[in-house]
């Protein structure tokens, strides 16, 4: 068994309302950053997993994800295994 | 007393305020539009509580850039009295008035209920009215009240007696239950160095009238009409 | 002149085959009655505007031709029903509009932004009427807590309430929520909004002015909850699923800036009719203000400002995005009515005009996709009456012999502080505590008291309302379920000092085309008539949600009653929590040997059976009589009327009431020649809880006795430190204040407080 | 001028407590997943963005991270720009 931080990234789906993105967007505009033409805010989770491999805890973090991270109703979801001090720097640890 | 109230988008608690300062301290009180550029010549500007921009990103996080807010910092800076209650203390420490954050409550939940305050500090112009260790009952309602800071700073509020309330139990005592929201060192309001700007999250201005069932918020609004009156304006 | 040629379907729209037309919730008898209104088949486009229109949701086809037996008239009502709230007079030149809605299937499926749209949804209903929105309820039914799928809709709902509500700044002042294997699967979320406005400040939803511009505000159109209005018209199965509409999603901040435009442009005088596009969205919301004036419609539906690419007219004119208004301006108004409305960061365009052909038509890009006679459409929806028996397993229910339950067994105070901790009786603080209860700073009765009440700021005059329904009395005899409810909110508001005026109500029932549950929905609105009747409080509007059911299994028929009520003089208004001790405790009302149906038999037996408390409209008139009279007289510390849990669990609450570690202690004696049971948890109805000095005393016996209703001393507030103490003539109940306090505020939160709540879409 | 699709993802400071995050730990060791050790909880953000090179995107939207994105007192952020058609995945859109 290893280690491993997977990281989850959860996003409205497309096509639902989504106002906290366009409040940022427009708030992006009001501070002069014409460049941004859409916002879209979702989260992101990032989880220490102990796994045989890196399939197998995508496998397992999918799980949870359909089970209690993601709203299926609302959200999409994407799964990354990274390694390990990637996501310590990205804010892991306790 | 002249004081201006700003609403920004979202703000939902300009209102009652407005209300606590002309009918209970008879203030010379309008309403500022945040897209406006002068809070103009006013003794007090208050930061009312509310759903600024939806509290979308984060608490505070895009009001701090309306307009109107280069006017409220100059006036804070010049030595101006800013009174920023829940969003607006919030929209305070976004802006850099006052040290630290605003997290998301401990419970991850929304609380809503009346709390006891100890006043901390009874020599700031909020609070002259009141004697150190008064016990306050007043309501708080917010999902974002933790206040955070790091050591240093906590440090130094403690050091600088610029811890104005602090959450306790009835009793006055600081302990298990005392705390609605997982700040740091119980702290319910805290002052700027200089003692002008004060940022809390519990509403006193819903504690003005009896009929409200609490008059403990109504000395402060009093401290501030007798301390800023004499200070000229009005 | 492209308008003269009958509308067509666009390239890539489906044929109208039977199938078409059966997935649009029409029957053929209906179709039929479509193509006699066109006198030619209908484009993609109109049927979809008829599917909308005539669906339960919008249509009433089960429900109108029994709505119209209740009493709506009193000199009092300014508006009652048929208009987006209904609105009383409550002196000194104030109205107050007022009005609850349901929002059970959206919040079945996503409980956080169902819950919160249909706050969203019963605000906008207030504003347009020019009404500032100035107090929230909600009344909430879901299955039992040990489910973490029950869980998860509960906080999920709660939370959806909280964050709408709190964002937009009304203060939430009441409501009520009960848990029972009848709401599995099927939650009921009913929101109820009250706004208040000068007399001459009301503003209604008609399309008047023929040439005035028709304006869509706020949000842009998206493909959210499309048919949704015909899919809470249906009962919810797996089939169900993938007809479910796109979810909608709630954004507070928007309605808050919609919220004070729409106030503004009222007050401003450009405009000349306001409606919210909730229900059916655009198609309802123009066809409805066509219907009301008598005027015709014409939309360019390419010209409303849409979210999504590529969407269809079909798409546009169902749509149920939330935030959005639809505005009839003032002709040559139309860019004062922008300046307002971009000065609160809202879009306004100008999608259509009112016509003088009384028809509804829909452009695209020039061409007629629908043209439809305005009236018919809106009005000429089928109604139906159908046949209903009661069920056979319902009226065994009733005539089960309860003897066995009503003995002794066990040591008492243990058995009722099992009852206390039920979470149907429980404090509901964990609810309350989530919802902004102060803000506007007018809230004299929060959350926790008989009845909410709210000041009417430079007036010495509150409004007070409540939600009342027990669906467990209406599933064992609807009628009488149906009456209680009506009594209890009427008992809750002479409790806090204010006078019953009014009613809003949101019939929630199963699916009525099954005789059972047509008859649950008869003998509800029989009832209901029968009390506002008698009450003198008339049902100014309401909402109904039919096919409440999940794979056949329906919810207890369940007819929330929302009343409201004024207090002359905010000095009257009453808490529930008993003072002082020294102060004599009485009864008012009498009691009675009655178990059936009571939380006593569900918590402690989980038996639902018997016959539910017989209530005595005219004595219960005498005792709001009676109550009012009291109060006003400034003669009781304290009332609290008498519903589930019974007398002991009322005298427990009025013991508690002023907080966790302030409550007071009480001594009672009871004298009845009735068993301990029935007794203390019996919930026979017509009974208040009151408190008062003893120098009072003899007032407060005269003044009973004067209204012809009966009164008994029961004992005495006592201090915190002796307890909680009843005596019957063979049982007793002891309890410290601290366990009692403990057990009824912290019941709730425990069950909740447990972390699992798992997503219904994925859980075993 | 081209058109990057930039993602943010923003976490609590190290050392910060994570109530979010130990919360949805908890759950998770209630639903059986044992193997999950810690979880930190922040947002993902994407922006669609004008620029006229993929540093300089990045640049841009590390201005618009300090000064409005995310709180220097409690979150730490990290930049990417990926490639259009990932993020519509991700659930880009109006
Ligand atoms: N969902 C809810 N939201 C807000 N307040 C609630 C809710 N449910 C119950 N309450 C409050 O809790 C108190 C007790 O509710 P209930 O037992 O129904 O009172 P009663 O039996 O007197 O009608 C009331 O003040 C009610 O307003
Ligand atoms: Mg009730």
């Amino acid at each position: 068994m290893s280690r491993f931080v997977v990281q989850v990234l959860i996003t409205p789906r497309p096509g639902l309302l989504d106002p906290q993105g366009s409040a940022i967007h427009h708030a992006l505009q009001q501070l002069d950053f014409p460049e941004v033409s859409t916002v879209r805010a979702g989260k992101a989770l990032y989880l220490d997993v102990e796994a045989s491999s890196p399939d197998q805890a995508e496998a397992r973090v999918r799980e949870m994800s359909k089970k209690l991270l993601a709203n299926p109703v609302t959200e999409d979801f994407q799964v990354h295994v990274e390694d390990a001090d990637v996501t310590t720097a990205a804010g892991g640890g306790k | 007393m002249k004081a201006a109230v700003i609403t920004f988008p979202g703000s939902n608690c300009d209102y009652d305020c407005f209300h606590a300062l002309r009918d209970q301290v008879g203030a010379d009180v309008g309403y500022v539009w945040h897209r406006e550029q002068e809070v103009g010549d006013v003794d007090l500007v208050v930061l009312p509580g509310g759903f600024s921009y939806g509290d979308y990103l984060r608490p505070g996080a895009i009001a701090r850039f309306s307009p109107i807010m280069e006017s409220v910092v100059a006036h804070a800076r010049r030595g101006g009295a800013v009174l920023g209650i829940c969003n607006g203390f919030q929209i305070l420490c976004e802006v850099g008035l006052l040290p630290g954050a605003l997290l998301r409550n401990e419970s991850l939940r929304f609380v809503s209920r009346h709390v006891w305050l100890r006043v901390e500090n009874a020599r700031t112009i909020y609070t002259s009215r009141y004697n150190k260790a008064d016990l306050l009952r007043i309501h708080l309602a917010h999902g974002d009240g933790k206040y955070h800071a790091d050591p240093e700073t906590l440090a130094r509020l403690e050091g600088d007696d610029r811890i104005v309330f602090r959450y306790v139990n009835r009793d006055g005592t600081v302990g298990p239950g005392s705390n609605p929201n997982g700040s740091a060192h119980n702290i319910a309001g805290i002052v700027n160095e200089a003692g002008n700007v004060l940022g809390m999250m519990p509403h006193p201005e819903r504690a003005v009238d009896p009929v409200l069932g609490s008059e403990h918020g109504l000395p402060l609004f009093l401290s501030l009409s007798e301390n800023l009156s004499t200070a000229g304006a009005a | 002149m492209s308008s003269l040629l009958s509308p067509v379907s666009l390239p890539g729209e489906p044929a109208i085959t039977s199938q078409v037309v059966a997935d649009h919730g029409l029957s053929p008898e209906e179709y039929d009655l479509v193509l006699n209104i066109l006198g030619r088949e209908p484009s993609f486009t109109e049927l979809g505007i008829f599917s909308a229109m005539w669906s339960e949701h919008c249509g009433y086809k089960n429900s109108k031709r029994l709505l119209r037996l209740l009493p709506t008239r009193a000199p009092w009502v300014i508006q009652g029903p048929g208009e987006n709230a209904g609105v009383i007079d409550v002196g000194e030149g104030y109205a107050l509009a007022f009005k609850i809605e349901s929002h059970n299937h959206p919040s079945a499926v996503e409980p956080y932004q169902g819950a919160a749209t249909g706050v969203g949804g019963i605000l906008r209903d207030i504003f347009t009427m020019g009404a500032r929105p100035i107090a929230v309820l909600n009344s909430l039914r879901f299955g039992k807590l040990d489910s973490p799928r029950v869980r998860y809709l509960f906080s999920g709902v709660v939370r959806g309430i909280g964050d709408y509500g709190n964002c937009v700044g009304i203060p939430n002042i009441g409501g009520e929520v009960h848990f029972d294997e009848g709401y599995e699967g099927n939650p009921i979320v009913n929101a109820m909004c009250l706004g208040l406005m000068k007399t001459d400040e009301l503003m209604t939803a008609e399309a008047k002015g023929v040439g005035n511009p028709l304006m869509t505000v706020g949000a842009r159109t998206g493909r959210d909850g499309i048919h949704g209005a015909t899919f809470a018209s249906e009962e919810l199965s797996e089939a169900s699923q993938d007809k479910r509409p796109q979810v909608q999603v709630g954004d507070p901040f928007t309605e808050k800036l919609l919220l004070e435009a729409s106030l503004e442009l009222i007050r401003s005088g450009h405009i000349v009719g306001i409606q919210d596009m909730g229900a059916a969205g655009l198609t309802s919301s123009a066809s409805e203000m066509a219907g009301r004036s008598g005027n015709g419609i014409v939309l360019e539906a390419d010209r409303v400002p849409v979210r999504e690419e590529g969407m269809t007219p079909y798409e546009i004119l169902l749509s149920e995005s939330q935030e959005r208004m639809l505005v009839v301006a003032e002709a040559g108004k139309e860019e004062e009515v922008r300046k307002i409305l971009a000065r609160w960061e809202l879009e306004a365009e100008e999608v259509g005009r009112v016509t003088d052909d009384g028809r509804f038509r829909v452009t695209w890009h020039g061409e007629t996709v629908a043209d439809i006679p305005a009236t018919p459409l809106t009005d000429g929806c089928p109604t139906y009456e159908r046949e209903g028996v009661e069920s056979e397993d319902v009226q065994a229910l009733r005539a089960t012999d309860l003897t066995p339950y009503a003995q002794l067994s066990g040591d008492l105070s243990k058995t009722f502080q099992a009852l206390l901790a039920s979470p149907n009786l429980a404090s509901k603080q964990w609810i309350y505590q989530q919802y902004d209860s102060t803000v506007r700073t007018s809230t004299v009765v929060p959350p926790g008291g008989d009845a909410g009440v709210v000041r009417i700021r430079g007036t010495r005059r509150a409004v007070a309302a409540t939600t009342d329904c027990n669906g467990r009395y209406c599933y064992l005899d609807p009628g009488m379920g149906a009456r209680i409810a009506v009594a209890e909110a009427a008992r809750n508001l002479v409790c806090t000092g204010a006078l019953p005026t009014a009613v809003t109500n949101n019939l929630n029932f199963g699916n009525p085309l099954k005789p059972p549950i047509y008859f649950q929905l008869r003998e509800a609105v029989l009832g209901m008539a029968e009390a506002c009747a008698l009450f003198e409080t008339p049902v100014t509007g309401g909402n109904v949600s039919l096919f409440n059911e999940r794979d056949g299994k329906a919810i207890y028929p369940t007819p929330v009653i929302g009343m409201v009520g004024v207090v002359d003089d905010v000095d009257h208004i009453t808490g529930h929590g008993f003072q002082t001790p020294g102060h004599q405790i009485l009864l008012l009302g009498d009691n009675g040997d009655e178990l059936g149906g009571s939380e006593y038999l569900y918590a402690l037996h989980g038996v639902v059976a018997g016959a539910p408390p017989q209530v005595d409209l005219l004595a219960e008139r005498r005792l709001q009589h009676a109550v009012l009279a009291l109060v006003q007289r400034r003669l009781l510390a304290s009332a609290h009327d008498c519903s589930e849990g019974g007398l002991a669990t009322t005298l427990a609450e009025s013991a508690v009431a002023r907080g966790a570690g302030e409550g007071l202690g009480v001594e009672i004696t009871l004298r009845d020649p009735i068993p301990a049971v029935p007794l203390l948890f019996g919930e026979t109805q017509g009974r208040v809880v009151v408190s008062c000095t003893t120098d009072d005393l003899d007032r407060v016996h005269r003044l009973a006795r004067s209204h012809g209703v009966p009164i008994q001393e029961l004992g005495s507030v006592t201090p915190r430190a002796a307890g909680f103490h009843i005596t019957t003539p063979d049982a007793h109940i002891s309890m410290s204040l601290d366990d009692l306090e403990e057990t009824h505020f912290q019941s709730l939160g425990r069950i909740m407080d447990r972390p699992l709540a798992v997503n219904p879409e994925t859980s075993e």
